[in-house]
């Protein structure tokens, strides 16, 4: 009850201040930029009364406005349902929170991987790869064949690397055929063309796979098994390792492979930071995305960067469905979801932001977590599962469609 | 001007595409066969439409070409239908010839020539439905044709099968059926594995009056609305619950949780499963998710909260390896735990793979225990696993494959592909199949009301078997885990975790 | 009557001053030259005149009415015009679709036929009738400037501004726009205003002249005095070369 | 009427007059009739998405929620609202004259409803009537342009691929939530709906009965027809204009006049109209409505007969989407299970996809609009190059 009176209320008086806010600031000629975000906030967390004071004051807005009345909202959000559900185990019981936000952050860092290769290529190319999903789904699926079936025996790892070559070759030659043309002035609309053409791909490269693997889940074996540990004793440990999980204080439990998924995905980013950063190759692939014209001046083909970015993004979702088919079990259309995922995580991080697709997915990774774990109605608790994400691109794109490290638009 | 021309040639060459698709060229009669002197780009299917009008009337030349062969050597012996070599000599045969040929070979086959039976078979092919199930329920459907072909078809003729993905949902079970019927004329349907397709198309069914099998569908509603032409040969929802809740109560649990899948199947079966368990006084948790998920770990510590002695997992697919493999990773898997895994985790090569961890799983296996499994049974079992490269065989494809034999049965008892006619003799049926000896009596002269029964076991196979097995070594393959309950089959008692 | 009066208008970009308080008049068919430096505001005065920003603080009249607080399009139909730096025809729309638009959103009943005819009529004076039925993504730079200056007309506006007009344009062409413009000007009579770094064009085209640098208004005169007032000499030195590369 | 209009309106009005006729020869042929009904319903969708997308360049991926919207608000219409004579009393109910409107409160299956409630109470002879279908189904097409509104309003400054995403979330947000609230909307079992005619009807003296496919046809072929002639003749006007105008360039769109969030939101509305419309009729005849046709799947279809009809032309998107539910359907037809199997189920998409790519790639402007154009701009480039020459002054090549 006072869960849906507390929802009333911050959407009512977050409505009325992401929209009177911004018209009371332009009226008296202020920066309107953040006053959506900052009058949503504001609204949502104090009424009529915070908006009242915002309206009369109009300070100048920042940062500050949106995380500070921001906070306020979601402890009034906490509060009511606290109030609500005072039986819920996200209530009552804090190790279960804290297990359901690291299995969040865990399964974060993958998708913040995976995003990473979309935000890659939206930087460089501009656009938005519908077929990202799809490269997610190969790099799975080539590192069962490899190990299960074409060379049993293969090393899981070594899998990894060949699968990640592969996807890199698929995006790279996707690239040259069908993407080169928006550059080369053959093409008449490039964004709109580029929506529908990579869309085309994910459907041609879902059913082949379909047709050609046909629709038996397949799983690889989990990559490593852990050597029996505990720190310090078995009796109170604080971290204690089995072959299959991990277990930090004794009561947050993760799988193990899904460790060793989180584990492979940490070393990528800092190959990739290391690559973007420090090599002469990735420097010119930010060049690129910073300005075109002005990198293309120094004798950096466009073109060429085109391709290695769209091949690098593939390659990156390939990567992390590499690393989680030891995790899920595998089948074509294993990509959709996750590539709903990693739109949403973008749009939160802010399009072609790096760091923003590293932070978006570990907060669509807990939020994910705790919509599952928290929601009451058990029916609905993971029915709901794919709205959360969507919810959150809803609403950062109506609130503030740059994200939260983007550009302006 | 340019852009024209391809638009045209693109449009052309869809057209073409689809041609001989939608109608199949006729042959040209009154020509004499000839010798022919392949050239290059020759390849027999590419002659056999030019000169017969059909691309699939190949063999009909490589076979005429090897009789001449036999007598005089100029003439090229093919051994191998896709190796054709430049300058060979071959004889193209007429087209009265080349009927001849396929003639004298469907005779050899068990099949006279002439028109064909026409049953149609609904399956999920293709995504959303299940294509596991579709593909399982696909290949059961060939070997059951093939076997009723070479035992001589039905009423002297070959049976076509004409199969159509339903995709799960159903406005495509419904187009599906309007088709089956209205254009292919087949005279009866049989399969489905989705519920939510089953109650659409058992609508187009009797609209029609044509007899429909189904072959995996449970839900009750399927039979409970009484049409003279649906049967079923798969349990009934309720049935299974309450199989399901006996075996539970059988074990001990009082407290269970469920997970069940979002649809027409897993929603309802939760339902009905709780029902039953309250009646025996045990608590019970209905959690559920949509179909495709792949993260369940939130869920799952939520399920472990509950504290419960039993997982019944009503998940199908991907989906339920998912749930299992994950909640023995987090600790309450079936080691834990006792879990009723789902049903797919028959096809034991491909449950262990997903789900390492699963070793003590139950399962409910529906049809009859391995013990009891007649000859039939055994002989479709051996070559199903052949064909499928699987290791177990799943209750559907048994059922797709008994409903395939019983309706060609039951045309053949008929002696006539009336409907009507073919409906009684379904009601009159008494078939020995892979799942048992098949009846419905419950029918037009035994009607549930007044047999005293619910509308929902009309047109239903009643005697449908179900057992529990439950894996006990890893890796163990499904037809070596012993059956634990019902107790009078059990082979082995249960290792409770 | 065509009147149009920005007072004391200032806009800041974040800490950035644009325009520091510019002010002036225009009052009846005058032809004037808008001229500056690079970064002096020349762009952002055009953007806030017809509407597309709004000035941090000053006004903007026109014909007695104020119009900085109403959005561009409603500036628009109150028959104030402007072109854009760079060509920004309706690519993938005929040429006559592109003459219609602003005509029928200035008119949205009026009769088709006529409004063609009046169309073509524009047209034939800016040489490129004959591809009325031409997509505009068919047609050369200039041709595109031709259409722009065209539909511009077709929206019957009282002040046209114009961003650069000359800029990259064949010779042949060129002479076609200054012609137009003249007639447009002394015909018609509407107003202009001219932004162009061409100093040899703009003296010779505009009667009045306005100098803007780092958002001031340093001269406002005809082109004579101007090109003597000190200050316009200063804020113009050893600007020369980089004027020529524009 | 010049040669070249005769060389358009000719094959149309053909098309037209064949469409009209059809059910002559289909009358023993009810699957052909029915994926005839069904390439419509793509059709009007297919012609509707490009009048959004191909003229306005609002590139949305939510088209088939606004298509949803119209068949889910006239499902749960039928499912939830009756009429009476007496009030009910345990119902939420208006009663307005001498009728009571009510609404049956969502119970999972096989419990009472409350007007199972009120029957006992209620005196013998009570009437309690459906309303009519049409009135679901006007409803529908309200809603969807009340959705189509808001939609508008919000994504006012979002552009292509942010539009693009947003539109997903929508779709998406709506499939989950129609999948999940069961008691309401049947969930993925699918909301069972009354046919169009359920009692059946009679046209010109002739009698069909609901099952029949004769009335669904022309009703699906006449709204068909009806938005094309209403999408033709707004894309033709200067709304046509001003949204293609929006299209390329808003900005300049604006500084001539043009009012941009008006047309922009008026459009949104339009096109969600004209797909609820769609979609509550198809769900009628159909007879279920399920969330999974707010897969994206199903909307890339949609999106897919729209690009290679032409998305820039609405008889091309709508040609192209009658066209290709045909080819699906036939092509879907090849899986015999004889001595030889073609598995076109499993290759039918893939070969789908590959064509979406290369038209694309290749033939940007779909594969019949070019048609189409070469038809409506035959001529246009001698007359211009005839009448160059009559323009001796006109200057060649300027230096763009």
């Amino acid at each position: 009850m006072y869960l849906w009176l507390a929802l009333l209320w911050i959407i009512g008086w977050g409505v009325v201040g992401a929209v009177l806010i911004p018209r009371v600031y332009a009226r008296r000629d202020l920066d309107v930029s953040q006053a959506a975000l900052a009058g949503a906030m504001v609204g949502a967390a104090s009424g009529p009364f915070g908006l009242a004071l915002l309206a009369y004051f109009t300070p100048r807005l920042d940062w500050k406005w949106v995380v500070v009345p921001g906070a306020a909202t979601v402890a009034i959000f906490l509060t009511a349902f606290a109030a609500t559900y005072p039986n819920n185990l996200c209530v009552s019981n804090s190790a279960f929170v804290l297990t359901q936000v690291v299995n969040g952050l865990v399964v974060g860092i993958i998708y913040g991987l995976m995003a990473l290769g979309l935000t890659l290529i939206f930087s460089i190319l501009g656009i938005v790869s519908f077929a990202h999903g799809e490269f997610y789904m190969l790099g799975g699926m080539f590192v069962y064949y490899l190990t299960q079936e074409w060379f049993p025996g293969l090393h899981p790892l070594a899998a990894v690397v060949v699968s990640a070559v592969l996807t890199f070759v698929i995006g790279a030659l996707f690239e040259v055929l069908f993407l080169r043309p928006m550059n080369t002035g053959q093409v008449e609309r490039p964004g709109e063309y580029a929506i529908l053409v990579t869309f085309g791909l994910s459907f041609f490269l879902q059913y082949t796979t379909l047709a050609l693997v046909g629709a038996n889940p397949k799983k690889v074996p989990r990559y490593f098994d852990y050597p029996r540990l505990a720190i310090p004793g078995e009796e109170g440990s604080l971290l204690k390792v089995t072959p299959g999980t991990v277990r930090l204080f004794e009561e947050i439990v993760i799988p193990s492979p899904r460790v060793t998924a989180a584990v492979i995905a940490l070393i990528l980013l800092g190959l990739l930071m290391w690559f973007l950063y420090r090599t002469w190759i990735g420097k010119a692939l930010r060049a690129v995305s910073q300005d075109r014209q002005a990198a293309a001046v120094t004798g950096i083909n466009p073109n060429v960067m085109n391709t290695l970015a769209f091949g690098l993004g593939g390659m990156l979702a390939g990567l992390s469905g590499a690393s989680l088919v030891q995790v899920f079990s595998w089948v074509p259309w294993v990509g959709t979801q996750a590539a709903a995922r990693s739109f949403v995580i973008i749009v939160l991080g802010g399009m072609g932001s790096l760091p923003g697709a590293f932070v978006g997915g570990l907060i669509v990774g807990v939020v994910e977590a705790l919509g599952a774990g928290c929601v009451p109605d058990p029916h609905r608790a993971a029915a709901y599962i794919p709205a959360y994400g969507m919810l959150i691109l809803v609403l950062v794109l109506l609130l503030k469609p740059t994200g939260l490290f983007g550009r302006e638009l | 001007m340019k852009r024209v021309l391809w638009s045209v040639l693109l449009i052309v060459a869809i057209l073409v595409a689809m041609v001989p698709m939608a109608v199949a060229a006729p042959a040209r009669q009154g020509d004499a066969g000839f010798d022919y002197i392949v050239v290059k780009d020759d390849w027999l299917s590419k002659l056999a439409l030019k000169y017969l009008g059909d691309v699939f009337a190949y063999p009909a030349i490589a076979y005429y070409t090897n009789q001449k062969a036999a007598e005089d050597p100029s003439y090229a012996k093919i051994t191998d239908y896709d190796l054709i070599e430049i300058g060979w000599k071959i004889y193209i045969p007429s087209p009265e010839e080349a009927q001849a040929y396929f003639a004298t070979r469907a005779q050899t086959l068990g099949v006279t020539e002439g028109e064909t039976i026409k049953i149609g078979a609904l399956a999920p092919l293709s995504a959303p439905g299940s294509v596991t199930g579709g593909q399982a329920m696909k290949a059961a459907f060939e070997i059951a044709l093939e076997e009723i072909n070479e035992a001589g078809g039905v009423l002297g003729k070959p049976v076509e099968l004409i199969l159509v993905d339903t995709e799960g949902l159903p406005e495509r079970g419904t187009a599906a059926m309007e088709r089956l019927i209205t254009q292919e004329k087949v005279v009866g349907v049989v399969g489905e594995y989705h519920s939510a397709v089953g109650l659409t198309a058992k609508e187009v069914a009797h609209k029609y009056g044509i007899p429909i099998i189904f072959a995996e569908t449970w839900n009750d509603n399927i039979t409970a609305s009484l049409y003279p032409e649906v049967f079923r040969i798969a349990p009934l929802s309720s049935e299974v619950a309450n199989l399901d809740a006996n075996f539970i109560q059988w074990l001990g649990a009082k407290k269970v949780v469920i997970m069940t899948e979002n649809t027409g199947y897993g929603i309802p079966a939760a339902e009905q499963t709780t029902k039953k368990l309250e009646e025996r006084g045990i608590e019970a948790v209905t959690f559920s998710a949509d179909i495709g998920t792949q993260d369940f770990s939130g869920i799952i510590e939520r399920i472990k909260a509950e504290n419960p002695d039993l997982i019944l997992v009503l998940l199908t697919g991907e989906t339920s390896y998912n749930f299992e493999q994950q909640a023995a990773e987090a600790g309450i898997g079936p080691q834990d735990v006792m879990m009723i895994c789902n049903q797919v985790a028959d096809d034991s090569e491909s449950f262990w793979k997903n789900v390492p961890d699963g070793n003590l799983c139950f399962y409910r296996k529906v049809g009859l225990p391995p013990v009891l499994w007649n000859e039939k049974t055994k002989a479709f079992a051996e070559k199903y696993m052949e064909r499928t490269g699987k290791t177990g065989v799943e209750s559907y494809a048994m059922e797709a494959y008994d409903s395939l034999w019983l309706m060609a049965t039951a045309i053949n008892n008929a002696g006539s592909t009336d409907p009507q006619a073919i409906i009684e003799a379904l009601e009159n049926i008494e078939y020995e199949g892979v799942l048992g000896t098949i009846t419905f009596p419950y029918n037009s002269k035994n009607p549930p009301s007044e047999a005293g029964v619910e509308d929902k076991w009309w047109h239903q196979f009643p005697d449908f078997a179900a057992v529990f097995i439950q894996y006990q070594e890893p890796g163990q393959p499904s037809s070596e885990a012993p059956v634990v309950y019902p107790e009078k089959f059990q082979t082995a008692p249960p290792i409770l975790p | 009557m065509i009147e149009l009066e920005v007072r004391n208008v200032v806009k800041h970009f974040g800490g950035l001053q644009a325009l520091k308080g510019v002010s002036f008049r225009i009052n009846g068919p005058e032809r004037i030259g808008l001229i500056g430096p690079n970064g002096a505001g020349k762009t952002t005065l055009t953007n806030i005149i017809s509407g597309v920003i709004k000035p941090t603080s000053g006004t903007v009249y026109f014909n007695g009415e104020r119009i900085d607080p109403l959005k561009p399009y409603e500036i628009a139909r109150r028959g104030l015009g402007r072109t854009f730096q760079i060509t920004r025809a309706f690519r993938r729309m005929t040429v006559m679709e592109n003459m219609l638009v602003p005509a029928l959103a200035l008119h949205p009943t009026a009769n088709r036929r006529a409004l063609e005819k009046k169309a073509t009529e524009i047209l034939e004076f800016l040489t490129i009738d004959h591809l009325a039925r031409e997509f505009a993504r068919n047609l050369s730079g200039g041709q595109q400037k031709l259409l722009e200056l065209g539909r511009l007309l077709m929206l019957d506006p009282k002040l046209i501004i114009l961003d650069e007009p000359f800029a990259g344009v064949h010779p042949k062409l060129r002479q076609t726009i200054w012609d137009f413009i003249v007639h447009v000007n002394e015909n018609l009579e509407r107003a202009f205003i001219i932004i162009s770094h061409d100093m040899d064009t703009i003296f010779t085209l505009s009667k009045r002249l306005l100098v803007l640098n780092y958002g001031e208004l340093i001269a406002d005169g005809d082109p004579e005095a101007v090109r003597k007032d000190p200050r316009v000499i200063e804020a113009y030195l050893g600007e020369e070369e980089e004027e020529v590369a524009a | 009427m010049n040669r070249n209009a005769l060389w358009i309106w000719l094959p149309l009005g053909l098309g037209v007059v064949v469409m009209l006729l059809a059910p002559l020869a289909l009358v023993s042929r009810p699957y052909i009739m029915h994926i005839a009904i069904v390439a419509y319903f793509y059709a009007i969708l297919a012609s509707s998405w490009a009048l959004l997308a191909g003229y306005g360049g609002q590139f949305s991926f939510g088209h088939m929620a606004f298509m949803a919207i119209g068949a889910y608000t006239t499902g749960l219409f039928a499912k939830f609202v009756r009429l009476t004579t007496v009030p009910t009393g345990v119902c939420p109910e208006i009663t307005v004259g001498s009728y009571t409107l009510f609404l049956l409160n969502p119970v999972t299956a096989g419990e009472p409803t409350c007007l199972d409630i009120a029957k006992a109470t209620m005196p013998a002879g009570t009437l309690i009537y459906r309303p009519p279908i049409y009135v679901g189904i006007l409803l529908g097409v309200l809603l969807g342009g009340v959705f189509g509104f808001l939609i508008g309003v919000l994504v006012l400054r979002l552009r292509q691929a942010y539009l693009a995403l947003f539109t997903i979330g929508f779709s998406e947000i709506l499939r989950v939530a129609l999948n999940a609230e069961i008691a309401i909307t049947d969930g993925p079992n699918g909301l069972e709906l009354p046919p169009l005619f359920p009692k059946g009807v009679t046209i010109f003296g002739m009698y069909f009965d609901a099952t029949s496919k004769i009335p669904p046809y022309y009703v699906m072929l006449f709204l068909f027809l009806g938005s094309m002639v209403f999408m033709h003749w707004l894309a033709s006007s200067r709304y046509g204009l001003f949204f293609r105008s929006i299209r390329e360039d808003e900005e300049a769109a604006a500084a001539l006049g043009v009012n941009i969030v008006r047309y922009k939101v008026l459009l949104f509305v339009i096109t969600s109209m004209i797909a609820a419309a769609a979609g509550a009729v198809e769900a009628h005849y159909i007879g279920v409505i399920t969330p999974n046709i707010l897969l994206i799947l199903q909307m890339s279809l949609v999106i897919a007969m729209a690009v290679i009809g032409g998305m820039e032309s609405l008889v091309g998107a709508a040609i192209g989407a009658i066209l290709i539910e045909f080819a699906l359907e036939f092509l879907r037809q090849n899986i015999t299970i004889g001595p030889w199997t073609i598995d076109m189920t499993d290759w039918r998409l893939v070969f789908f996809g590959l064509l979406l790519m290369l038209t694309l790639r290749f033939q940007n402007n779909g594969l019949i609009y070019p048609i189409i154009q070469r038809l409506t701009r035959a001529g246009v480039t001698e007359e211009i190059a005839a009448r160059r020459r009559l323009v001796p002054e006109t200057v060649q090549e300027g230096e763009g």
